[in-house]
C-alpha cells in the first residue's frame, strides 16, 4: 500500500494542490487535510505546503499555528510522525516551535524568485534519506521572509546535531550560516523555504530533484511498516 | 543622547488587513472581547549625542521617508533628549 | 438638510427646486435633466451618486463606445467564442470540455497615487473579473509603462508599483507568466499599469451576470464596505455639509487584501461547483452601484435591496457612501432562497463574510431602502445601459505631416565594425532592451505547477491539462512610439507582435483582448488616435480571424495639455494542443542552425535604436503585413508539433542584434553568426522590419524547415550556427562580443538605476 | 473603554534590514546624525467597554501571537482604562 501524505490547506495555502501533485508523481497517496478539522485521517506523515496563511499578516505563519490541525500535527510529530513544512510550512512549523528558530525579512527587503542550488547537508532524515549527503540539487526558491534565523549557541547546537538539512550555495536571503533547512532533533520534521515541490517535471520546474524528497519520505515509511 | 520613537499607522478610513487577521485569530487565544486591532510601524531612531534637534528632524524624517502621507499618519514622541 | 435628515425618494418628490451638485459631480446639465426626466422627479442624493458614477467615462464609455462597436461589427465568427464584449470578460472554447477566460485592465491612476496599492488592486479587480466568468484564475501578467528610468519619481513609481502587482499576485497564489515594461518621458506624470488574468472553466460552469428569478436572494460576499475610493462622490458630502470637513470624509486609497481575495476565489468556485448560484458579479470600479444596477439590468429587470443589512468597516457612512464605495474583494451573488443557508455555510467554511441584502422582485425598478426608507428606485437599465453616448469632435493632428517626413532612416549610424560592436552593447543596456529579472524576480512564477514558458520567454504558456497536455499561450504587447506615428498600424504593429509572440511558442492565436490607453476624449487629437488605433485592431482581428473578446480603455492619461502617446496594449491568447511540444527561447545545442524567417527592410523609424540613440521619434512605423504573419503562424505551430524547432525567438525592440543577444543570455553556448551576401551590417542588425523570427534548427532538419518556409512562401535566410566553442556572439568579419561582456551590458541595469 | 497598545521591537542581536536601509538614506535627507534606526511594529487594541482586565489579556495576546520569543520582544501599556 502506497504511503498516506496528508497536505494540510489553511485558509491561504497555495501550494497544496502542487503539493499533492509532487506526492502523486513521487509513488505516494496525497491525502487533504483542512485546517479546521480535528483529524488526521490516519495518514502516515503530513506535508505543510507553501503559501500564505491567514495572508501572513502578524508573521508568516504566526496564525496557522493556533489551527485545530496544528495541535494534531504538534502531538503526531512528539510520537515520531514525519512532518515536512516547505516555504509558509516551514514558517509555521518555527512558529509552532516544532522546529527551532525563525524566518524574517529577506535582508536584501525584497521578494525573490529564483531557483536556489542547494547542499542536501543529511540524508539522516525522513524526508532526505533518498539523496546522498553533500549531493546538490536545485528548488526554485520564492518568498520575502526567508531568512533563516537563531542564536549563535543554537545555531551550533543544530550544526553539531546534523540538523542543518539543506544549505544553500548562493545564499538568496541572507540566511544566517547560509540555512535552506533545519529539521527537529530527532530528525522527523524538517523544513526549508525552497520549493522541491516545484522540482517534480521538467516541463514546469528547473529540475525534477524535488522527487527525492517523496521518494525518501516513502522509503522512510516503508522501513517501517517492515520493521 | 535622544531617542525618538515615531509611530506609523495607517489613516482611520483605510483598510488594515493585517489588523483585520490579528482580530479573526483572537478567538482561538480564547481572546473575545476585542473590537478592532490596528497593527502599524514603531520606528525607534537614536541620534548622535550631540544632535540637539532631534524632534525636528525625526519630523523631516517622518514626512518625508517612513511615513506615506497617503494611506498613514504619524506621530513623533521624544523619549530622552539628555544630549549634553 | 441636516446629516440625520434622509434623502428618500419621498423627500425628493417634495422638494423638487432643491439645489443638486451634478456637475461637481461631473454630469453635465443635459444629462442632469435627462435623469430628472427618467425619474420624473429629482434624484436623491443616493440616486444622483449612483448616476454620476454609472455615466462616467469609465463605466458608461460614452466616448468610446461608439468606436468600439467596430469590434462587434468586425469581429470573426467563431464558434470558439462562448461569451464575448460586454461580459466581465471573454469566453473562449479550447476543446470540448474546456473553456478559458481573459482580460486585460487598466489601473493607471490610482498606480500614480499610490503605487503599491494602486497596482495591487488592479491586479485584485481583474482577477475578480475571471472569476465571475466561473473560471479558476490560473494566471496573471503585466504591463508596465513609466517615464525615463533615470527620472527621481521613477525611482519612487516603480518599485512600489512592481511591489503591488508581485505582493497581490503572489498572495493569490497566481504565477506571473510574462508582461512587458517600458520606459518613455511620455509616461512621467501618467504611468500604465495594466493588468491580465486569465483563467479556465469547464465550459458548462459558465455563469451570468443575471438577476433573475423573482424571489431569489441578492447575496453580498466578501469584504466590508468602507470608505475606499469614494470618488466624487465626496462631493455629496462636501456640498451638503460644508461646516463638517472631517478627514473621514474624504476620499481615500483601496487598499487591496489579497488574503481575502483568495478566500473568494475559493468560496465562488465552491459555489460554482454545487451550483448553489444563479448569477454572479464581481464589484469593480463602481462598487455596489455597478452590480446592483447591472445584475439587476441583465436579469427580470427589478431587485429591492436593504441597505443598511451591507456590513461595514466604518462609521458614519450614508447610503450614498455605501453605493459608491469602492471597498476591494466583493462578490454580488443571486441565489435560490433554498439554497441560502448552504452559500452561507459554505462562505462562513472559508472565513469570508457573507450576507443577504435584498431579492430579486418583477417591480422592473431597482429599489433600495435604507431602514425601510426608499432612497433609491430607478428602472436599473437607466443607470446600467441607458448611459450617454457622444460623438466627440475628431481631428487628425496638425503635426503628423511633418512628423512623417522627419525619418529616423536618414539620422546618422554607426559605421565601423567598433562603432557598430559598441551600439550592441549600448542598445542591450538601454531600459527598454535591458533584462527585467529585477522585476520579474519579484514574481512567483511556478504556483500551480503548470507554468511551462514564462519570463523570459516571448510569451507565457500554461498546462491546463495534465492528462491531455492541452495549453494556453497569452502575449501582451504595446509600442506607443509607433502608435504615435501613426495609430491605426500602431495598434496592428501591438496585435501582430502579440499574435506572433504567441505562434513563437508553437501555439496557435484564437482570441484578443485589448487596453486602449489614451489622453483625454476631450481632446479631438486623441479622438483621432483613439479612433484609427480602435479601426486597426478591428481590421487586423477580423484579417487575422480572431475576435476582440474584450478589454478596457483608460482615457485622460495627460498632465495638462500633454497626452501621452497613444497606447493600445494587445493581449492575445493561444492555444496548443501539447504544451510538451512548446518551443522555448535559447539556442538549442552545438551544432544547431540559426535562421531568420522573414524580410529585412531599412526601417528604422520609431525603432528603439532611434530613440536611444538619437532620442529621435519621426517617419512612419514598419509596414504590417498581416498575410505573412498568419502563415508565419501556421508554420511554426506546424513545426513545433513535429519537434522541428530547437528554439524560436520574435524579433522586436532592437531587431536582430537585440534578439540574438536574448537569445545567447538564456542559453549556455555561443552563436556563430555570418550576415548573408551584401547585407548592410547596421540595418541588419538594427532594422524593426516586422514578421520575423529568429529560429534554431536541431541538426538534420534544416532541409525540412527550408522547404516548409518555402512552400509557405516564407523567405528563411541562414544565420549560422549554435556553437559551444563560440564566446557570446561572434560576427565573421565585424567583431566579438564575449558573452561577460553582453551579459555584464544587458543585465542589472535597472537594480543599478534604483541604487539596489 | 479600554486600548491597549503593544510594541513589538527586534530583538537587539537580530539584524534589522528595514531600520539599516532606513538609516542608509538618512543622509538623502539632509539628515546625518543619526546613530541607529530600528523598526518593529504598533499594535493597537480595542476592547470591548465592559472588559476589565485588558491589559492581562493582552500580555496573553502579546506573548503568544503578536510577538515572537525567538526573535522579537514586546511591551503592554495600556492608554485608556475608562472601563464603566
Ligand atoms: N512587467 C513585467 N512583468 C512580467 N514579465 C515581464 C515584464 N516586463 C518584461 N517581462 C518579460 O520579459 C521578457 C522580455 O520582454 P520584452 O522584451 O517586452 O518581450 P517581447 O519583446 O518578446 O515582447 C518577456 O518574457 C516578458 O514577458
Ligand atoms: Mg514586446
Amino acid at each position: 500500500m502506497s504511503a498516506r501524505i496528508g497536505i494540510v490547506t489553511f485558509p491561504g495555502s497555495l501550494d497544496d494542490r502542487d503539493a499533492a501533485r509532487a506526492v502523486r508523481l513521487g509513488g505516494a497517496e496525497p491525502v487533504a487535510l483542512w485546517h479546521d478539522d480535528a483529524m488526521l485521517r490516519s495518514v502516515d506523515a503530513v506535508f505543510l505546503p507553501g503559501g500564505f496563511s491567514y495572508g501572513d499578516y502578524l508573521r508568516c505563519g504566526a496564525i496557522a499555528r493556533f489551527s485545530e490541525v496544528m495541535g494534531l500535527v504538534r502531538d503526531a510529530a512528539g510520537r515520531g510522525m514525519p512532518v515536512l513544512g516547505v516555504c509558509n510550512g516551514f514558517q509555521v512549523l518555527c512558529e509552532s516551535h516544532l522546529l527551532p528558530g525563525a524566518l524574517v525579512r529577506n535582508a536584501h527587503l525584497r521578494y525573490r524568485n529564483r531557483p536556489a542550488r542547494l547542499r542536501v547537508e543529511t540524508a539522516a532524515t525522513a524526508w532526505t534519506n533518498a539523496y546522498a549527503s553533500g549531493a546538490e540539487v536545485v528548488f526554485p526558491a520564492k518568498h520575502g521572509e526567508g531568512r533563516y534565523v537563531a542564536d549563535e549557541a543554537t545555531l551550533d547546537r543544530l550544526e553539531a546535531n546534523g540538523q542543518v538539512v539543506f544549505r544553500y550555495l548562493d545564499n538568496p536571503n541572507g540566511a544566517m550560516r547560509d540555512i535552506a533547512g533545519v529539521s527537529n532533533e530527532a530528525g522527523n520534521v524538517v523544513g526549508l523555504m525552497p520549493h522541491p515541490e516545484h522540482a517534480v517535471e521538467a516541463l514546469t520546474g528547473p529540475s525534477t530533484d524535488g522527487l527525492g524528497v517523496v521518494a525518501s519520505i516513502t522509503a522512510y515509511l516503508n522501513e517501517g511498516a517492515a520493521r | 543622547m535622544a531617542r525618538v520613537v515615531v509611530d506609523v499607522m495607517l489613516k482611520s478610513e483605510i483598510l488594515d488587513p493585517q489588523g483585520e487577521a490579528v482580530l479573526g485569530a483572537l478567538p482561538r487565544l480564547g481572546v473575545n472581547d476585542v473590537k478592532s486591532v490596528r497593527i502599524g510601524k514603531r520606528v525607534e531612531i537614536e541620534f548622535d549625542p550631540s544632535v540637539t534637534n532631534a524632534e525636528e528632524q525625526s519630523q523631516i524624517i517622518a514626512d518625508q521617508l517612513l511615513a506615506n502621507p497617503v494611506i498613514e499618519n504619524f506621530t513623533v514622541s521624544v523619549l530622552s533628549e539628555d544630549a549634553v | 438638510m441636516t446629516r440625520q435628515m434622509l434623502d428618500t425618494v419621498g423627500v425628493a418628490e417634495a422638494t423638487p427646486d432643491e439645489k443638486q451638485p451634478y456637475a461637481e459631480l461631473g454630469l453635465a446639465e443635459d444629462e442632469y435633466a435627462r435623469i430628472r426626466q427618467i425619474l420624473g422627479r429629482r434624484p436623491t442624493q443616493s440616486e444622483l451618486a449612483m448616476y454620476s458614477i454609472m455615466w462616467s467615462e469609465h463605466c458608461s464609455y460614452k466616448s468610446s463606445r461608439v468606436h468600439l462597436r467596430q469590434f462587434g461589427e468586425k469581429n470573426p465568427k467563431t464558434p470558439r467564442l462562448l461569451a464575448g464584449i460586454g461580459e466581465n470578460a471573454g469566453v473562449v472554447a479550447i476543446d470540448e470540455h474546456l473553456a478559458v477566460t481573459f482580460k486585460v485592465e487598466s489601473h493607471n491612476h490610482p498606480s500614480f497615487v499610490e503605487p503599491k496599492q494602486g497596482a495591487a488592486t488592479g491586479v485584485g479587480g481583474i482577477i475578480r473579473d475571471i472569476i465571475a466568468m466561473g473560471a479558476r484564475p490560473i494566471a496573471v501578467m503585466d504591463s508596465l509603462r513609466f517615464g525615463e528610468l533615470s527620472h527621481p519619481d521613477t525611482a519612487r513609481v516603480l518599485p512600489g508599483v512592481v511591489e503591488g502587482v508581485g505582493h497581490y499576485g503572489n498572495c493569490v497564489g497566481l504565477p506571473n507568466i510574462g508582461g512587458e515594461t517600458f520606459f518613455d518621458p511620455c509616461y512621467q506624470g501618467n504611468p500604465l499599469v495594466n493588468a491580465l488574468s486569465v483563467g479556465v472553466l469547464p465550459r458548462e460552469r459558465l455563469q451570468s451576470m443575471q438577476a433573475s428569478g423573482v424571489g431569489n436572494v441578492v447575496i453580498l460576499l466578501g469584504a466590508k464596505t468602507g470608505r475606499d475610493g469614494i470618488g466624487g462622490v465626496s462631493v455629496l458630502a462636501s456640498a451638503t455639509f460644508s461646516d463638517e470637513d472631517d478627514s473621514d470624509s474624504r476620499p481615500s486609497v483601496q487598499v487591496g487584501d489579497p488574503f481575502t481575495e483568495k478566500l473568494l476565489i475559493e468560496a465562488c468556485l465552491e459555489l460554482f461547483d454545487s451550483g448553489l448560484v444563479e448569477g454572479i458579479q464581481d464589484l469593480g470600479g463602481a462598487g455596489l452601484t455597478c452590480a446592483l444596477s447591472e445584475t439587476a439590468a441583465a436579469g427580470d429587470g427589478g431587485m429591492h435591496v436593504d441597505l443598511e443589512r451591507v456590513p461595514l468597516r466604518a462609521t458614519g457612512m450614508e447610503p450614498h457612501d455605501i453605493l459608491a464605495s469602492e471597498s476591494q474583494e466583493r462578490m454580488l451573488a443571486i441565489v435560490a432562497p433554498a439554497n441560502v443557508e448552504q452559500v452561507l455555510a459554505r462562505a462562513r467554511r472559508w472565513g469570508l463574510l457573507a450576507t443577504a441584502i435584498g431579492e430579486v422582485t418583477d417591480s422592473g425598478r431597482l429599489v433600495i431602502d435604507y431602514h425601510g426608507q426608499a432612497v433609491v428606485d430607478v428602472p436599473p437599465a437607466s443607470l446600467a445601459d441607458e448611459g450617454p453616448v457622444y460623438h466627440r469632435p475628431i481631428a487628425e493632428p496638425n503635426d503628423l505631416g511633418l512628423i512623417a517626413v522627419d525619418r529616423a532612416e536618414t539620422l546618422p549610424r554607426p559605421s565601423t565594425d567598433e562603432e557598430i560592436r559598441r551600439t550592441v552593447l549600448d542598445m542591450a543596456a538601454s531600459p527598454n532592451l535591458c533584462d527585467k529579472s529585477w522585476i520579474t524576480e519579484q514574481y512567483d512564477s511556478s504556483v500551480f505547477g503548470n507554468t511551462v514558458l514564462g519570463t523570459p520567454h516571448d510569451a507565457g504558456m500554461v498546462r491546463l491539462d495534465e492528462r491531455t497536455g492541452v495549453g494556453i499561450a497569452i502575449a501582451l504587447d504595446g509600442n506607443g512610439r509607433y502608435a504615435r506615428l501613426d495609430p491605426y498600424t500602431g495598434s496592428q504593429l501591438a496585435l501582430a507582435e502579440a499574435y506572433r509572440n504567441v505562434a513563437v511558442t508553437g501555439a496557435t492565436p484564437i482570441a484578443v483582448t485589448d487596453c486602449l490607453n489614451f489622453g483625454s476624449p476631450e481632446d479631438p487629437h486623441v479622438m483621432w488616435q483613439f479612433e484609427r488605433a480602435v479601426t486597426g485592431i478591428a481590421d487586423g482581428c477580423q484579417k487575422l480571424g480572431i475576435p476582440v473578446t474584450g478589454g478596457n480603455v483608460s482615457f485622460y492619461n495627460q498632465t495638462g495639455s500633454e497626452a501621452i502617446h497613444p497606447t493600445p496594449v494587445i493581449g492575445v491568447l493561444g492555444v496548443i494542443d501539447d504544451v510538451s511540444r512548446r518551443i522555448p527561447l535559447g539556442l538549442g545545442q552545438s551544432g544547431d542552425t540559426i535562421a531568420l524567417i522573414g524580410t529585412t527592410g531599412e526601417e528604422l523609424s520609431g525603432s528603439e535604436w532611434a530613440w536611444a540613440t538619437h532620442r529621435h521619434l519621426g517617419g512612419v512605423p514598419p509596414k504590417v503585413d498581416l498575410d505573412h504573419e498568419m502563415k508565419l503562424a501556421e508554420l511554426l505551430a506546424r513545426l513545433a508539433g513535429n519537434e522541428q524547432l530547437a528554439a524560436a525567438h520574435d524579433l522586436s525592440e532592437g531587431g536582430l542584434a537585440q534578439a540574438l543577444v536574448e537569445a545567447i543570455c538564456n542559453a549556455g553556448t555561443g552563436a556563430n553568426i555570418l550576415l548573408p551576401e551584401g547585407a548592410d551590417p547596421f540595418t541588419y542588425l538594427f532594422s524593426e522590419s516586422t514578421g520575423r523570427v529568429l529560429i534554431v534548427i536541431p541538426r538534420g532538419q534544416e532541409l525540412a524547415v527550408r522547404s516548409a518556409c518555402e512552400q509557405r512562401g516564407l523567405p528563411i535566410t541562414p544565420l549560422g550556427v549554435v556553437d559551444a566553442n563560440t564566446d557570446g556572439l561572434h560576427l565573421r568579419d565585424h567583431f566579438d562580443i564575449p558573452r561577460a561582456e553582453l551579459e555584464a551590458a544587458w543585465k542589472g541595469r535597472i537594480a543599478a538605476q534604483l541604487g539596489e
